[in-house]
């Protein structure tokens, strides 16, 4: 059984029809990333996923149970967990205190406000084996408005990491990154376990192709092709609408 | 972040003694120390007078003229009985909270002897609860009108110069059914005082031969009367009573006029509203043709009067209304019981209140009713005119010696 | 919960020793501090941990008020009066708090503005509980084996629960849901995405607010003897709003010093002047435009300067001297 | 019949007075995410501005005119030197309006005292006609007839004039009108006067009605702020709407409903608000 399906999605802002019919499949495991053009819905499509956005039509299934109408910070329980495509952090407090907040989420504990959270161990472990996997042990006391961007973006896909999702859903993860961080970043993605399945957005294709298992091409709001890279690739209509087209823009 | 609250605690504990070295004296022991000065009684004391009044807010345009008033009474008589005076003139804002704080402070650090102030009802009850609790300082009322003050709520060291709503309102009724006519509508702000007012208006118009056929509850802070002026249109009274404080109460006899009814029904205002000049300023010849019921006006012949309204005129450039009276005659009070008494303890003075006192007023004789602890006074009727463009008010009735009933009279409650 | 206790015993100390020290009249205008303190440091909650903004807090001060003046005529006891004050505006703002968190900022502003305006033309239009005269009740603390009568006593009672409230605030602060309250102030959206029902956080940390504010309501009470429909007007939450403002916002003990220096600074200018109400406004246009974080911070840097002290950049929750060091650099 | 009439009308003449005041409020909003609580004083200024003009013999026509310059230019300082900085900072700005509200209604005080004045009512309007039996001013239907005026100057302006439509698109998305290459300052400032003015002639209107005295910007703030959250913030047609409600529900509630007669705008608001949590036209926020 798959992990997640979404059937014929729909979703329109104002008149206009941003999803028509999206439609796609997860395995577990697998690295699923989503392409296409600007303005081909793609943000939209990972919204309405994560409930953040409702939609007209459609059904989203998370292991067979249908879970269209549950609000959105529930998901995260049901093993959901997203990153922004831009930066949608905690400015104003330090990386610990981020990461703080990301693992307190799956706590018990988090409603209690008669114990001071400095006493509960077992979240400053979590955040510590955190910081270290992600090498942003000395980092942690700083604000994250005076992160550099990379760092910024790293802890975006850190946050979403710390609910041990089963699922997670990123956003242009590597967007603005200067080159060298973009290679350090991708090494990062393809460290996270396979336990944990990935649907990315991304633009750059060399990431792209270096990471996904399955490709879906979303154009006009329609996912017009599910396939392996090497299908993808030879695809000529896809040759044609993006690689074709778009490709300068997407450069 | 130990560190910081603690440093900020080593701070803050610097400026409190900063400020602590400047107010001498400890709260412990100095209980018993406060008592001492009174009972001295050096007859050469200066008095410390205090007051709390609405000087800004809704209502300063009630309080800012008592403080006239009282400014002019002590700027003729500087001094009683060879007492300096020391006026100390505090502002609550129209707030009994503020005012309650300013009495401690007047009590507590100015060592005042005795306290005027209650420009509303509620500050004059208020005022009146932490008098009676602490019985050191005699509280004297200048504006708060309430019945219970003279009846549950009398307390020996409290008393008024102002007036009571028995006082007006069964005048007003009275007035009403002899004068005007006897089918009336009431209109009447819909808060404690208005209801007031209303139960007392009621029985002795009623006693004249009056029949009420309807009774109008306007919000306090209506700003728009037009559904209840074609309400009380639609009754077709011959007499339509107002009791409409403050600036609601100018707005209803605009509207009142704007809609025609002034030309149709004779208004009787119970609330001693249009007698201020400022109000009639504002209302201009909306009042012409209306009925007053008043404890003063400045027309009042009598030779007390013209002296006050001319110095008033000279100090401030005013005509006066009857709110700077109530701030000369509690002036005018103060200083006949100070003299009498010989003393400023408080329990002197209010034993001198007690066997009565008579001053001579603006407003006519008046006598501080030893029972009800209010002034029997004189109640006129006065009406608008129009002259040369000028409004003026002419007297045509005078109600002798109105002495508030002894006990709680148990009208029905309106 | 170690340095809440110390904090906490620093506190208790000081307002022990205090009276030793001062005139009657500064007694009593610090018993009013004190309960004023509870009151604004209850709007600092909701303002500086949870980015509420709220021009009607007063409502749940004047709940309080009300519900130990009118149940004093029955009961005397304090431990059904002011946890009856406590409920009463707590289910008040749990039934407030359910249409107004719905929205956020500037929204939230207005609609609790306009629910104490509506409270207090009921108060003073109602025929119950005195309507515009106010209510005036004669009640005494009843501690059950005593009455506490006198001005001194009064002044520890308001102190005890004043510790209290501060003990339970800043534990409150650094609990887990405090700290997830935090979160959602920062950034709502995150913490949807994080898994957090942020309503759920809004409305909790709200009825705690309101429930603390009816606590400071009830004690005024026993203070001033007298409930008024003004407990309930905008001018008392704009009051307790410049208390938050001038001590400083996002921290626990900047809105005791607000409502310290702006109940003192009231009474003397206002004694002095009656153009009170023009300083005030003026007041709060300083204070925007010239020191947003509030005399606590004034304090903090006055007292850098005098006690240089080495590590305070590592000082990992002393967020605002982290934030001034930064400016300071920048500039 | 004659009763509902005279209601009718006088609700209207309310909600118009409301609809002025309530405008400004609601597109200054909209447009600039600036909330001025000193909107009131705008309105109360104004008419002790005129107030002062018309008791020295000034005609009613021309102080109408002069008062509202007046504060417009006081709205001008105010916006240029304080309320310009503090864009965005949501905190700052409800303070710093809070500080103008008492700032401006102090020095009202000051200058005007804290009787309730009025303004007369200009001769040529100064006559009733009759409905039936009763009578109704014709000034108010005066003051009806302006606010529709108003409403249409704006309706047409925003829908037909091409900085209307900026506006309209700025109301949705500030930057991309910035993009565009509108200087985004001057529209701001402009719309801010232009809410400010809106004020001052409500409050100059008002003036024969509901006369003036201290602190009523307080209780003209509310029923605006009110009225705001019915029509829906940054929609002057949300403020048309709810104004007339207003001022319908405040005229026939006090003869239908009196006991509750204050509290029912309040019912009203939060029955709206329980179904739309943003307002009858309010957007909804993404």
């Amino acid at each position: 059984m798959s992990l997640m399906k979404v059937e014929k999605l729909n979703k329109s802002f104002k008149a206009i029809n941003v999803l028509k019919d999206a439609t796609i499949e997860l395995q577990q495991g697998e690295r699923h990333v989503i392409i296409g053009p600007n303005g081909a819905g793609k943000t939209t499509f990972i919204n309405c996923l994560y409930g953040t956005l409702k939609f007209e039509s459609g059904d989203v299934f998370l292991e067979g149970k249908l879970i269209k109408d549950v609000p959105s910070h529930e998901r995260v329980h049901l093993g959901m967990a997203r990153t922004f495509q831009k930066n949608n952090l905690f400015n104003d407090l330090t990386v610990e205190e981020n990461i703080y907040l990301a693992i307190l989420s799956e706590k018990p504990y988090k409603m209690n406000f008669f114990k001071s959270l400095s006493e509960y161990l077992d979240i400053k472990r979590e955040s510590k084996e955190m910081l270290l996997q992600w090498e942003m042990q000395d980092r942690r006391y700083v604000k994250v408005k005076n992160l550099s961007y990379g760092e910024q973006r790293v802890l975006e896909i850190m946050l979403a990491l710390c609910a041990k999702p089963k699922i997670l859903l990123l956003d242009e993860p590597t967007s603005g990154m200067s080159p060298s961080e973009t290679v350090r970043t991708t090494e990062l993605i393809k460290k996270i376990p396979r336990s944990v399945t990935l649907l990315m957005i991304e633009h750059d294709m060399e990431v792209v192709f270096s990471t996904a298992d399955r490709i879906t091409v979303l154009h006009h709001g329609e996912t017009i092709l599910s396939g392996t890279p090497e299908e993808v690739r030879g695809n000529e209509m896809i040759q044609e609408i993006y690689f074709g087209g778009g490709a300068r823009n997407h450069a | 972040m130990k560190k910081t609250v603690v440093k900020f605690f080593q701070i803050l504990a610097v400026f409190s003694l900063l400020f602590l070295a400047a107010c001498s004296g400890s709260a412990i022991d100095s209980s018993s120390s406060s008592g001492n000065k009174e009972e001295e009684g050096d007859s050469k004391d200066p008095v410390k007078l205090g007051f709390i009044l609405s000087l800004t807010g809704n209502f300063a345009s009630m309080g800012t003229p008592v403080k006239e008033g009282i400014e002019l009474f002590f700027e003729e008589n500087p001094e009683i009985d060879g007492r300096k005076v020391e006026l100390i003139f505090e502002d609550d804002a129209g707030d009994p909270q503020a005012a309650l704080r300013k009495y401690e402070q007047l009590t507590l650090n100015q060592g005042v002897n005795i306290v005027g102030g209650g420009t509303v009802g509620s500050i004059a009850l208020a005022l009146r609860d932490k008098v009676d609790a602490d019985k050191k300082v005699p509280l004297i009322n200048v504006v708060g009108s309430t019945d219970v003050m003279s009846w549950e709520k009398k307390s020996d060291y409290v008393w008024r110069t102002s007036f009571s709503a028995w006082q007006y309102a069964s005048i007003s009724g009275k007035f009403t059914a002899e004068g005007v006519g006897k089918n009336a509508v009431i209109i009447a702000s819909d808060y404690v005082a208005g209801h007031e007012i209303v139960t007392d208006f009621i029985p002795s118009f009623e006693e004249g031969g009056g029949k009420v056929s309807d009774i109008v509850w306007a919000p306090l802070g209506t700003s728009d009367f037009s559904s209840y002026l074609t309400q009380i249109d639609k009754a077709n009274p011959e007499a339509v009573f107002m009791f409409i404080p403050g600036a609601d109460g100018s707005r209803f006899i605009q509207q009142y006029q704007s809609f025609g009814l002034q030309d149709k029904y004779t208004l009787v205002e119970g609330g001693s509203l249009l007698n201020a000049p400022f109000n009639i300023k504002a209302v201009g010849n909306a009042v012409v043709g209306g009925k007053m019921i008043t404890n003063y006006f400045p027309e009042l012949e009598n030779e007390v009067n013209e002296k006050f309204v001319k110095a008033y005129q000279a100090k401030f450039n005013k005509i006066p209304d009857n709110y700077v009276v109530n701030g000369y005659d509690t002036g005018k009070l103060i200083s006949q019981v100070v003299k009498e008494a010989g003393s400023l303890d408080g329990e002197k003075l209010v034993s001198v209140l007690k066997k009565g006192v008579t001053i001579d007023s603006p407003r006519g004789p008046i006598e501080m009713d030893p029972v009800t602890h209010t002034l029997i006074q004189n109640m006129y009727v006065i009406e608008g005119k129009e002259m040369n463009g000028e409004i003026t008010f002419e007297l045509i009735k005078t109600y002798e010696n109105i002495e508030m009933p002894k006990e709680n009279v148990g009208y029905k409650k309106y | 919960m170690k340095k809440s206790i110390i904090v906490t015993l620093l506190l208790a100390v000081s307002i022990c020793a205090l009276p030793f020290v001062i005139s009657p009249f500064v007694l009593f205008m610090l018993t009013e501090v004190l309960i004023m303190a509870i009151f604004a440091m209850s709007l600092g909650l909701i303002m500086g941990f949870g980015g509420l903004q709220s021009l009607g807090h007063s409502a749940f001060f004047g709940i309080g008020a009300y519900t130990v003046a009118v149940l004093s005529q029955y009961v005397t006891s304090i431990y059904i009066l002011l946890p009856a004050a406590i409920i009463l505006s707590g289910i008040f703002a749990l039934l407030t708090g359910l249409i107004a968190v719905r929205n956020k900022g500037i929204f939230f502003l207005m609609i609790t503005l306009a629910i104490t305006q509506m409270l207090f033309l009921f108060f003073r239009q109602s025929d119950l509980w005195g309507g515009a005269d106010g209510l005036g009740t004669s009640v005494k603390p009843n501690l059950g084996f005593m009455e506490l009568v006198s001005p001194l006593s009064l002044f520890y009672f308001a102190g005890a629960f004043f510790i209290l409230s501060y003990f339970v605030l800043r534990l409150f602060v650094n609990s887990p849901l405090g700290k997830g309250l935090k979160g959602v102030m920062e950034n709502e959206g995150r913490m949807i995405a994080l898994g957090y029902n942020v309503k759920k956080y809004q409305i909790i940390a709200y009825v705690f607010a309101g429930g603390l504010a009816g606590l400071a309501g009830g004690l005024y009470i026993f203070k001033t003897q007298f409930a008024s429909p003004e407990l309930f007007s905008v001018h008392m939450a704009t009051t307790v709003l410049i208390m938050v403002f001038i001590g400083g916002l996002g921290t626990l003990f900047g809105p005791v010093i607000g409502a310290g220096v702006f109940i003192f600074l009231q009474n003397y200018i206002s004694t002095m002047t009656d153009r009170w109400s023009l300083i005030m406004g003026l007041l709060f246009i300083v204070i925007v435009l010239y020191n947003r974080g509030g005399i606590l911070q004034l304090l903090q840097i006055v007292g850098k300067k005098l006690m240089p002290s080495k590590n305070l950049l590592v000082d990992k929750k002393g967020a605002t001297i982290i934030e001034l060091n930064e400016s300071g650099k920048a500039k | 019949m004659d009763l509902f009439i005279v209601n009718t009308l006088s609700g209207l003449t309310y909600g118009m007075l409301l609809f002025l005041m309530a405008s400004g409020l609601s597109i200054v909003f909209g447009l600039m995410r600036i909330i001025n609580l000193a909107h009131g004083s705008f309105f109360l200024f104004g008419s002790y501005v005129a107030y002062a003009m018309i008791s020295r013999g000034m005609n009613f026509w021309l102080a109408l005119l002069l008062s509202t310059i007046c504060v417009t230019v006081l709205a001008l300082l105010l916006e240029k030197f304080l309320i310009s900085r503090f864009h965005g900072n949501e905190a700052s700005q409800v303070l710093l309006t809070l500080g103008l509200i008492f700032v401006i209604g102090d020095i009202t005080l000051w200058i005007w005292g804290g009787d309730f004045l009025s303004i007369p009512v200009p001769s040529i309007l100064d006559f009733s006609f009759a409905i039936s039996e009763s009578s109704f001013p014709i000034y108010r239907l005066f003051v009806i007839a302006i606010g529709i005026i108003c409403a249409v100057l704006l309706w047409y302006f925003e829908t037909k004039t091409k900085v209307g439509m900026i506006i309209r698109a700025g109301v949705d998305d500030m930057e991309m009108v910035g993009a565009l290459g509108f200087n985004i300052k001057l529209i701001f400032s402009a719309v801010f006067l232009f809410g400010a003015a809106l004020a001052a002639i409500g409050g100059v209107l008002s003036g024969p009605i509901l006369g003036m005295y201290p602190k009523m910007e307080f209780e003209i703030l509310v029923n605006s702020l009110v009225i705001v959250l019915i029509g829906g913030l940054g929609s002057w047609k949300g403020a048309f709407i709810g104004a007339i409600l207003i001022g319908i529900i405040d005229s026939f509630g006090k003869i239908y409903l009196p006991d509750v007669s204050v509290l029912l705008i309040f019912v009203v608001m939060v029955i709206v608000l329980m179904f739309k949590p943003t307002g009858l036209f309010g957007r909804v926020e993404s």
